[in-house]
């Protein structure tokens, strides 16, 4: 048996809370300004002073987030993995034997950046905390209620902000860009094709008397779909027809719960031609 | 220190958008305050100054001695918003200066108004520059440092660049997918158009 | 009688809802008022008030006594909240001027969102600076006065634990790790708009 010390890496203790707190995070989010934002949260949870934060406990716990992530399927923007990828590079940097020399920056340092990285976005957190507790102009402190303006003696006092100024160039420029401008193409499955092909698939199904057999919705897409986009558009669109074929009353619908598996059948006597 | 009733009413009727009366003053101040001691107060304080407290009509407000108007040509004005079409226009000049008046209207789309550029001329925001080396040597216009001034910007170089605009998301408006369908955003934009036919000043 | 200058210049701070500059002073005042010392007199007066007269980045405005803001009752205006990312990035900005947006995103470690400093520079509470005298010459941002007046802050020295801060090392710009794909670093988004409008999927 090999000695558990060997792999110590590969068994980290802290598995089971860092689960948890990467399903937490995951849960929210969209409440965290990406990967940077999520490792200070991350961090917090070692409850030390930022300056004496493990990083390789922190790029084990990051790593541990994306694999969730992964294993429940979620999307992670793009960020997120190269955050991983980085992270996973000074992971084993800090355990392995430093190269002599090697001409890569040193594990130490690039840990140490990244303790700056966090260190200064907990500062400007903390300062963005700080300025919403001043007194604020027109909630705690007021100005002249009822100004009285005093004019040049050559104009009028022209109410134009910078921002006025910046939109109303933008505005020029977009209607620029807007006079050749093509709506995105997206390939979507529309309702009427779901139709469509929702009723010509139910006329083939084999049937018993007056009902054809239940079948499921998935079988009225098409197959082999590489478009994900496409995809998700043909079972709504399928979906959605068949809901208009039970309105008309069709088909029948069936589901036996939450994410399970719909069922479409043809109950009315078929059209003859 | 000034006693706390008279303080809170001195910024009450200082902040107030119109003159209270006493039963304003009443809801507002603490209980069992002497509010016509506390005006009395309150007035004495501001005796022979340059703000005095009034009553008109039963209801108090603080205004600039009546004696001062003349040195301080005090009128009741309200700002007035420049035009749209004056906007983009000083905002051409402002990016593309030196430009001259068929690039602006190129630039714009638009045939610009004779009164938008007499407008940014008076209101000293545009002048003219040299004339264009080019066929029927042309006038070009610039922005003036009272521009920048209006703007608070130190040179004409930190206006933002395009890549800037676009950044912050002044530029780019076009609809983003997940847009689609919960606001009318892709096929709003009708009004706008309208909006622009009319050069109004 | 309180001497004239200073009557008018009370009035003219008095009428005003926005802060004035001494140089807007100088153009209302007889000649050869001494500013400095009727601002001063203008200050001590109005000392322990209801409504004090304040500094603001070198510009000068009545405002109520920030104690009384609870007693006060007004109505409050309804402000637009900012978001977290926007206020994170007034807090950047306000901590570390002038600061480039690339500087910005380096230190948030995402790119800035459209609507985040728009909302800045609409609430007329970012402005640009000068341009950064390095290869590509980026465009600065800095606070306003109007930030500035906003947060009842006398200047940007004043800003909350601003010492501290830079006793830590902490205001430094520079990127510390370069994984974050916000300046076009990584993936070199040459074109971000195509980035912003498949984000969503």
């Amino acid at each position: 048996m090999i000695s558990p010390s060997v792999f110590q890496e590969d068994h980290p203790r802290v598995a089971e809370d860092s689960v948890h707190e990467a399903d937490a995070l995951l849960l929210d989010i969209d409440g965290y300004e990406g990967p940077t934002d999520v490792l200070l949260e991350l961090a917090r949870t070692q409850k030390v002073d930022l300056s004496k934060i493990s990083i390789l406990q922190l790029a084990r716990q990051y790593l541990v987030f994306v694999e969730r992530a992964k294993a429940l399927n979620l999307d992670l923007a793009a960020e997120y993995l190269v955050m991983a990828a980085w992270l996973a590079y000074l992971k084993s940097r800090l355990l392995l034997p430093r190269e002599p020399g090697g001409e890569e920056p040193g594990a130490a340092e690039m840990a140490e950046a990244l303790q700056f990285q966090l260190r200064r976005l907990e500062a400007m957190q903390n300062a963005a905390g700080k300025l919403q507790t001043l007194p604020r102009l027109g909630q705690d402190v007021f100005a002249r209620g009822m100004p009285e303006t005093f004019p040049v003696t050559t104009a009028t006092r022209w109410d134009a902000s910078f921002y006025d100024l910046l939109k109303a160039y933008g505005d020029i420029r977009r209607r620029r860009e807007n006079s050749s401008y093509d709506l995105p193409v997206f390939n979507l499955m529309s309702a009427d094709e779901a139709m469509e092909r929702v009723t010509r698939m139910l006329g083939q199904l084999p049937r018993t008397g007056l009902k054809s057999v239940w079948t499921t919705l998935e079988s009225f897409i098409p197959e082999d779909i590489r478009d994900k986009i496409f995809g998700r558009s043909a079972l709504a669109a399928t979906l959605l027809a068949g809901l208009e074929l039970v309105k008309q009353g069709r088909i029948e619908i069936r589901q036996d719960g939450l994410f399970r598996p719909v069922y479409l059948r043809e109950t009315s006597e078929r059209e003859t031609p | 220190m000034t006693p706390a009733p008279i303080r809170l009413l001195e910024a009450l009727l200082f902040a107030a958008a119109e003159p209270l009366s006493v039963k304003d003053l009443h809801e507002r101040l603490p209980e069992g305050t002497d509010i016509g001691a506390a005006l009395m107060a309150l007035q004495g304080y501001y005796e022979g100054r340059g703000v005095v407290l009034n009553e008109i009509d039963g209801k108090w407000a603080f205004r600039t001695a009546p004696d001062l108007g003349d040195a301080l040509k005090l009128e009741r004005e309200a700002s007035k918003k420049p035009s749209r079409a004056a906007l983009e226009t000083l905002a051409i000049v402002a990016y593309h200066q030196p430009v001259t008046r068929a690039e602006i209207e190129n630039i714009r789309g638009v045939a610009t108004h004779r009164g938008t550029l007499d407008f940014l001329i008076e209101a000293g925001w545009v002048k003219p520059g040299r004339r264009r080396e080019t066929p029927g040597k042309p006038l070009t216009w610039v922005t003036t440092t009272s521009f920048l001034d209006q703007f608070c910007l130190e040179s004409i170089m930190d206006l933002p660049g395009l890549d800037d605009l676009k950044a912050s998301g002044l530029l780019d408006r076009r609809p983003a997918i997940e847009v689609i369908p919960s606001s009318g955003d892709l096929f709003a934009p009708a009004d706008r158009l309208d909006e622009e036919e009319t050069e109004d000043m």
